[in-house]
């Protein structure tokens, strides 16, 4: 990634081992986030590979039970808590929110650092689970399963989850303290751009919801070593309990998911629509809700499980206050694509894509919120289709379709654009193609997690499995044409999309300390203008 | 390029002291929230069962010592008082005083978790730690065990974060000698300071709650 | 917001919350051995909810600190509130089966 | 059993309720993504970015518009609880009269016991038109009862008892699967509902195996016997422990002042923790059960007592 005209920028300040491992830059952190989260989608990945091969037969003849339920809990445990939830605020919030505040550095550019080592050391000791023998208590850790009954690797996996946790916690505070004191001047709250909006409502999120998930695995963790009694029944506990503690984080989770991926879809609309965002007030706004709102229903995880009905009431009531900010978020994209000027860029394809995809999402997400039709989809496949089109359809879309946008911003390069089309077209019909049947396999009764089932379900499980294959192709495209930009690619201009961020008045790659000058900001977010020009041509701002 | 630490007296990303300021005690602010909430699944779980099993926590709970537990509530506020002390000191620019008034905290807090030793190794000799050596004679020993679990659950990470306190005053005082802290700078002071009186907080509630119920 | 951290208390201020917190033990423990049947719970805590109101508005400065500390801090344990009253709407309203 | 299908038999009384509002939440889902789906297509196409003709208006957004696109979702997710709210009620609520059914899930199987004695392993015989009721707990770890052409499902918890209720609709044969993640054979926690026509069934139940079946309280009272529980419990009241007669469903008052129904989770765990919470009156004198017998002998033992009405002499 060396640069010919000798510019000096973040890459090549220094080459050694050690002013990677030892950095505190944001943007260098951002990178090796990037490359951590790669390896862990692949990984992840791999163990999707085997669920489907599994699953393409109803005997269960591709692997033993055991080595099925150690597939899905490790995919589950991977794709959660080591991909989807540092995906996109761990590459690029990390990269782009000092940025987009016209900020030289995160708060804390050491805690940020000590993040990045918490995430591989607790990568370290799941890694160290699974090679030693795997882990089958599904990535939900239900007790008194997980602490009395399996005889796999739970210990290992808990403490590296744990661990992992505070990586969350330290960049959920970093991020807050960094955009409550370090914007530009000028750049008051209703300026940011919306990006940093859904970052701060994830940030809430990861440091209010977090601590709870790590004590809880902390319990599960004394209870499966020490025998003492806190949640397995036998011993006088209740594992009603440890459900009610595991999604008052787990549900907020998926917000810390869902989130930042709008906060891209804003950036993305807006910039390839060349139109002010529409409804700004009400997209930041509906983001705060949802982090507060998703903090009220954890409960329709547990319609059926022996939780009081009356509780069931109430979280079914609140869950579906979260679908409102969900759908004004949606409608404002929409609108905000009304009488712009389209440009059908690969990005923008990939956020044309999540809206389509959240949207179906989000709407079957109303079935699971309604009591009497969650008790019978309730884990069924039904389930693992609704959340795999909110966080496969959702984050990864926005993840990707985010990567596109800022890759010649984070590298200096430029993609094959059609290839980068291509794939966002191949994955958008892989991912229907997988995970659409399942909808119909849930409400056919399958339930999830099933190693072997009747034969009546094969013909849908076939589709899903030759979509799955569809989606690993467009998957594995970007990976490398991504890779083969950074030597061959062309070089990327500083404003290539003609955005109007921050982010994208500096050159590409920025220099280590973002901007020359701080900047000084004196206009709202996205201000596209009347004529579809930006308000600063980028030049003129680094110079 | 990069500065050697976020608390030198103006790290590189900060454009002043004062937005540096700010951004440590917002940060640290944010930090206390998240220990709220993990001492909150730990409250939360304790509520639950009290509420399930209530005879067996006033059962349990009187076993607990209650004059080590009222001595070592007294010390823990004490420490609390000589931090304070200690950040006031800081500020105004008063070395020695600093100095005295932080090891004096590190030695409440010592006495702490001295008391504290000798509580638990109580609880060993009367097999009243959960796990296969717990022994309870009398009613409802799965739920006296279950009292006990939150018990040294709970205190062992307040004694935990007692301890993390520890390292965190022993820097200070090193610091503090080489006189690093002044009027215009005293940051650290003030976070480490924080953070004790958060620790000191959690032992107000965890000493009613574990020791003071079902006397009378 | 910025010079907050200056507009400390007085010594004085921290001698009087040290003894204020130090009399709250005491009646908490005495308050302890009395029956009061289920107003003995809602002493306790309304005693710990002082003591560590004291501690936390004057040791930890917020009285004299920005707003934004004193929504922090009252937000941490709001989120505290919602954590164990959502789960203690189900353990208490359980009813029979069927 | 059958080939491939898109929708499940409806085979019970809750099924035609709980699809109803699915057909309406698909009519709803398929209206709104469509209208967004379309709006894309259409903006895409109609405003795709010319050379040279880069005029966007300037719009910042609209308050009517905001509070109109706030307004209907909520008027619609407040219909859609309601409707699914009523739905659960219906499904918590089983009529009196139903039938009682004892199950007992564990790795991996699924254990159960009509109240006129007849026990089945992994396979339900029901009569079709009457509703069932099942009480549920598990040995080990959380299982979950699923028949989805009834659209039912409850978690059987251990450590204590839940329930459902259904009333199959149409003679045949039904899935029965474990729903809720147990282990290894999980996926073989599977069986067979049998629904049969009440005539068919009351055969099935007295039939085959006839004698051998004896009543669940009969079976329940034998252990009542075996454990010497009479001793203590003595219908006249004269024991150390309260008579049993006419206990079910009442309140009582516990010595710690507080009252409770004895409903099937009460009398578990006086059986199996008896101190836990003792009716006033008595002391703390009865050892636990726990280990000696296993949760079907316990449902069988809270059968018999459940049978003992207010002023019978026991036995």
């Amino acid at each position: 990634m060396s640069e010919p005209d000798g510019r000096r920028h973040y890459l090549n300040v220094d080459y050694g081992v050690r002013s990677w491992l030892l950095t505190t830059d944001h943007k260098r952190i951002a990178i090796l986030y990037l490359c951590s989260i790669t390896a862990m989608f692949i990984l992840g990945g791999l163990f999707a590979v085997g669920i489907r091969l599994e699953l393409l037969t109803p005997q269960g003849d591709f692997v033993q039970a055991d080595t099925y339920n150690k597939l899905f809990t490790m995919h589950g445990v991977v794709m959660v808590f080591f991909f989807l939830i540092p995906s996109i605020p761990a590459v690029l919030g990390n990269f782009l929110v000092p940025m987009m505040i016209g900020a030289r550095d995160l708060a804390f550019p050491r805690i940020n650092l000590l993040s990045w080592y918490l995430y591989v050391l607790g990568a370290l000791f799941t890694l160290f689970a699974m090679i030693t023998g795997g882990v089958d208590t599904g990535w939900t850790f239900y007790t008194p399963y997980s602490t009395a009954s399996s005889a796999t690797n739970v210990m290992p996996t808990a403490i590296g989850i744990f661990i992992t946790g505070f990586s969350s916690i330290l960049t959920g505070l970093n991020f807050i303290a960094t955009i409550h004191t370090m914007r530009a001047p000028g750049l008051t709250w209703f300026r940011l751009p919306l990006f940093v909006w859904a970052h701060y409502a994830t940030s809430l999120i990861m440091v209010l919801g977090t601590p709870v998930i790590a004590i809880t695995v902390a319990l599960v963790g004394l209870e499966r070593g020490l025998h003492i009694g806190i949640f397995d029944p036998a011993l006088g506990g209740d594992p009603i309990l440890f459900q009610h503690l595991f999604w008052f984080y787990s549900h907020p989770a998926v917000y810390i998911m869902i989130l930042p991926g709008m906060g891209v879809i804003s950036e993305v609309v807006t910039c390839f629509a060349r139109r002010r965002i529409y409804g700004y007030g009400f997209i930041a706004a509906s983001s705060l809700m949802i982090a507060l709102l998703g903090f009220l229903v954890w409960g329709h995880h547990m319609f059926v499980s022996g939780q009081s009905q009356y509780a069931a009431l109430v979280f079914s009531f609140l869950s579906f206050f979260v679908a409102i900010p969900s759908a004004v978020k949606v409608f404002n994209w929409t609108a905000t694509l009304y009488r712009g000027s389209i440009a059908w860029d690969s990005p923008m394809l990939y956020a044309l894509g999540f809206m389509g995809l959240f949207t179906i999402g989000g709407l079957t997400g109303l079935f699971l919120a309604a009591l009497g039709l969650d008790v019978h989809v309730h884990d069924t496949y039904f389930v693992v289709a609704h959340f795999h089109y909110i966080m496969v359809g959702g984050t990864i879309m926005a993840y990707l379709g985010g990567v596109h946008f800022w890759w010649p911003k984070i590298t200096g390069r430029m993609y094959p654009e059609a290839l980068a089309k291509v794939s966002g077209f191949v994955i958008f019909l892989g991912f229907n193609l997988t995970f659409f049947p399942q909808f119909i396999l849930g409400y056919l009764g399958m339930p999830r997690r099933y190693h072997s089932y009747p034969d009546e379900f094969q013909v849908l499980n076939v589709f899903s499995t030759a979509g799955a294959s569809i989606l690993g192709v467009g998957y594995l495209l970007p990976l490398c044409y991504f890779l083969w930009s950074l030597r061959y690619g062309a070089k990327a201009p500083a404003n290539p999309w003609n955005a109007a961020g921050l982010e994208w008045q500096t050159l590409s790659p920025p220099p280590t300390e973002n901007f020359e000058t701080t900047p000084v900001v004196t206009t709202d977010a996205y201000d596209y203008g009347p004529d579809g020009a930006r308000a600063t041509p980028p030049e003129a701002a680094v110079a | 390029m990069h500065s050697l630490s976020d608390a030198q007296p103006l790290a590189h990303q900060f454009d002043d002291t004062d937005q540096q300021r700010r951004a440590v005690s917002f940060g640290m602010w944010a930090f206390l929230v998240n220990e709220i909430m993990f001492f909150g699944g730990l409250f939360a779980t304790y509520t639950v069962y009290r509420v399930l099993y209530a005879h067996a926590f006033h059962d349990g709970s009187h076993h607990l010592d209650i004059t080590l537990g009222t001595i070592n509530t007294a010390v823990l506020i004490a420490s609390s008082l000589t931090m304070a002390l200690g950040v006031w000191s800081a500020e105004h620019g008063k070395r020695r005083p600093l100095m005295a008034w932080l090891l004096m905290t590190l030695l409440l807090g010592g006495v702490f978790v001295g008391i504290k030793a000798v509580e638990y190794h109580g609880k060993w000799v009367d097999h009243l730690v959960p796990g296969p050596g717990f022994v309870w004679h009398g009613e409802g020993a799965q739920h006296v065990q279950i009292f006990y679990s939150l018990y040294f659950a709970m205190t062992g990470f307040h004694a935990l974060h007692m301890l993390v306190g520890f390292g965190l005053l022993t820097w200070l005082i090193i610091d503090a000698r080489r006189g690093r802290f002044g009027p215009a700078y005293y940051a650290p002071v003030e976070m480490v300071g924080l953070y004790w009186h958060f620790v000191d907080i959690v032992w107000i509630f965890l000493f009613p709650l574990l020791y003071l119920i079902g006397r009378h | 917001m910025s010079d907050s951290a200056h507009h400390g208390p007085t010594l004085g201020v921290y001698f009087a919350v040290f003894a204020a917190l130090v009399v709250l033990t005491g009646i908490t423990v005495a308050v302890a051995f009395a029956d009061l049947g289920a107003l003995n719970n809602v002493v306790m805590l309304g005693i710990a909810v002082t003591k560590a109101t004291l501690v936390v508005l004057f040791f930890m400065h917020v009285f004299y600190g920005p707003r934004l500390v004193w929504a922090l801090a009252a937000g941490g344990f709001a989120w505290l509130v919602i954590l164990i009253g959502f789960t203690l709407s189900d353990f208490l309203t359980r009813v029979a089966v069927g | 059993m059958i080939g491939f299908r898109l929708f499940p038999e409806q085979a019970s009384t809750i099924a035609p309720q709980v699809d109803a509002l699915l057909f309406f939440l698909i009519g709803l889902s398929l209206f709104f993504s469509l209208l967004i789906a379309g709006l894309i297509v259409v903006f895409m196409v109609r405003y795709r970015r010319r050379p040279g003709g880069d005029h966007v208006p300037d719009i910042h957004g609209s308050l009517a518009l905001e509070g109109l696109w706030t307004a209907i979702p909520f008027v619609l997710a407040m219909t859609v609880f309601f409707w699914g709210a009523s739905i659960f009620a219906t499904m918590q609520r089983p009529p009196d009269n139903a039938l009682e059914v004892h199950v007992v899930g564990k790795q991996w199987m699924w254990k159960l016991q009509h109240m006129e004695g007849r026990r089945e392993i992994n396979e339900l015989h029901v009569p079709v038109g009457r509703a069932v009721k099942l009480l549920m707990t598990s040995e080990d770890v959380i299982h979950s009862f699923y028949v989805p052409e009834f659209r039912v499902k409850q978690d059987a918890v251990p450590g204590r008892y839940s329930s459902i209720w259904f009333e199959a609709t149409k003679p045949g044969t039904y899935h029965l699967f474990c729903a809720e993640y147990c282990g290894t054979l999980h996926s073989g926690m599977i069986g067979r509902i049998v629904a049969m026509e009440p005539a068919a069934f009351e055969a099935w139940l007295g039939g085959r195996q006839a004698g051998a079946n004896v009543p669940i309280e009969v079976d329940g009272e034998g252990i009542f016997r075996a454990q010497g529980c009479g001793t203590c419990h003595r219908a006249d009241g004269s024991g150390q422990g309260p008579a049993l007669q006419g206990v079910f469903g009442k309140t009582v008052t516990l010595a710690s002042g507080q009252t409770l129904v004895a409903d099937e989770g009460y009398l578990r765990e006086s059986i199996l923790d008896p101190n836990a919470q003792i009716v006033a009156g008595y002391t703390s004198v009865m050892p636990t059960f726990q280990g000696l017998l296993s949760e079907e002998d316990v449902m069988r033992l809270i059968a018999y007592v459940k049978s003992l009405k207010a002023g019978e002499g026991g036995s």
